[in-house]
């Protein structure tokens, strides 16, 4: 996994490439973690480019949401492929998550 | 070596109504071995998912049975072996009954040698109490037909786990 | 079970300087055991594929090592087991030598209990010579850094194999 | 893997779906025979949804290239991914086999 940040004007958005598995949970972890501490209005997670998500991966994702929540970060998810859309709703976490399909939608939504 | 040892060096068919939360008395088709790594789980969920594929299940069954396999190493890496990077783990697969090489599911037993644990005790959490973690147990529960956790005689924990193609699990009354 | 039984069950570093085409005295870190069937074929080459990108070997490559696995395990299921469904092939795995989790390289060691043939009969054809067939010793040769056939000393081949990264490749004079 | 074969005025196209290995080479065998059989202008193999081949599917492909020799049949490979090339090129057959990148291209090529 390499991990893509890129500072937006109100947004970050964080961008994991590969699969996102115990391996790599942590690694994933440290960005977001940095991520939200910017305090930015808005944390968008692109999953386009990762092909798989195993709930080491969720967890990641459900305690960036739990620090978010906190504070005026917005955390929103985009463009999940199949496979990760999948664990989502095995897990039922496809409500609980803000999960829109484009980046530029990841932007725009209220 | 694998604690799944072959009774019989030749191939039986499979019982169809042998137990699916059993080991059967025919050897693994494949037994994958692995240290406690979390660096090794996408070799076994590649190889589970490619060999699901070859049995007849569909590209996104496939993918759930690698994510299956995935979280009950996960929880042996962390849970089981706290950890440490040396602990062994026995991954066996087997077709269920076959009809002239069109198996009807696929048998997946889990051994390792970590600290026992009482069955009961291993479950998932609520699903309404969201939190960081305690998804696993759940996942595989969702995602299996059977599941079912026991102590190895020798020590150690096994899980044993099974799912039928749907078509088989419309017959014998199993989840889609 | 497995023939490259682990002669320690601690996990040791590797030596560095341990002949690429000898079998570790460390056990392997994951270990494949199938049925010499084809069908199993992807999932062995899905396994190598995802263990050696973890090694940090890039995607071509990992597509080549996948493929030199596969061509093996073709050449033991047609002519050592002459496409008997029962006969057993074990697939090794080591890391070579680790600097922090970073391997310098794969080692890759293939089993079976076929009929032993002499180790120099084992060869590719020449390539002029266009006709279906014979790729799959010169296939494996092309994609390995060391490749070396021995007959095991309890019956059957043994196949050795190791390819290192780039980097460690250059410094010790290895093929890229 | 599946095959598709389809004919069209001087040519035929078969398009296998899926892996092409040690398990499905005879099948691929003999989809390309029967094709073979009816001596169309050309054969077309189109490649672009084989995201790996062996050297069993390429033993077909040379079998099948021997006999569309024998016979007025010109064997075209098109669309080939990555990896099927490479071991294309490992096995120096790049130059043997007429290798174009659409099936577009595989119609008109002289
Ligand atoms: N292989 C195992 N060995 C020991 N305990 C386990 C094992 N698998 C699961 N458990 C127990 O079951 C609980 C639930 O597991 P899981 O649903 O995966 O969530 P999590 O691992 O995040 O807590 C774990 O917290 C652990 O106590
Ligand atoms: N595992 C093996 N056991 C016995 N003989 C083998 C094995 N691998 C290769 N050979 C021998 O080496 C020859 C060359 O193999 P290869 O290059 O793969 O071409 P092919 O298998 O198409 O003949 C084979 O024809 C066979 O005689």
């Amino acid at each position: 996994m390499e991990v893509f940040v890129h500072s937006m004007d109100k947004a970050v958005v964080v961008a994991p490439v590969g699969d996102v598995d115990l391996s790599v949970a942590r690694e994933l972890q440290g960005h977001l973690k940095r991520a939200i501490e910017g305090k930015p209005a808005r944390l968008i997670v692109n999953l386009g480019k990762v092909p798989y998500m195993d709930s080491s991966g969720v967890a990641t994702l459900v305690e960036a949401m739990q620090i978010t929540r906190k504070q005026a970060t917005k955390l929103v998810l985009c463009d999940l492929q199949d496979k990760v859309r999948s664990i989502f709703e095995i897990a039922r976490l496809d409500r609980v998550f803000t999960i829109v399909s484009s980046q530029e939608e990841a932007v725009t939504i209220q | 070596m694998t604690p799944t040892k072959p009774q019989s060096p030749t191939m039986e068919r499979l019982d169809r109504d042998f137990p699916l939360d059993a080991v059967p008395h025919t050897p693994p088709h494949v037994v994958v071995e692995l240290f406690s790594q979390p660096r090794y789980l996408s070799g076994a969920r590649d190889l589970v998912s490619a060999v699901a594929k070859r049995f007849g299940f569909d590209d996104a069954v496939c993918g759930q049975l690698a994510l299956a396999v995935d979280e009950a190493l996960c929880n042996i890496i962390r849970h089981g072996y706290d950890r440490r990077p040396d602990g062994r783990i026995w991954l066996s697969l087997w077709p269920v009954s076959e009809d002239e090489g069109q198996p009807h599911g696929i048998r997946i037993v889990i051994d390792d040698l970590a600290a026992q644990i009482e069955p009961d005790h291993i479950k998932g959490r609520d699903l309404d109490d969201i939190r960081p973690g305690g998804l696993g147990v759940f996942i595989i529960k969702q995602v299996m037909d059977k599941v079912r956790y026991e102590k190895r005689p020798g020590g150690g924990m096994r899980l044993l786990m099974s799912k039928l193609l749907p078509a088989q699990a419309d017959e014998q009354g199993g989840k889609r």
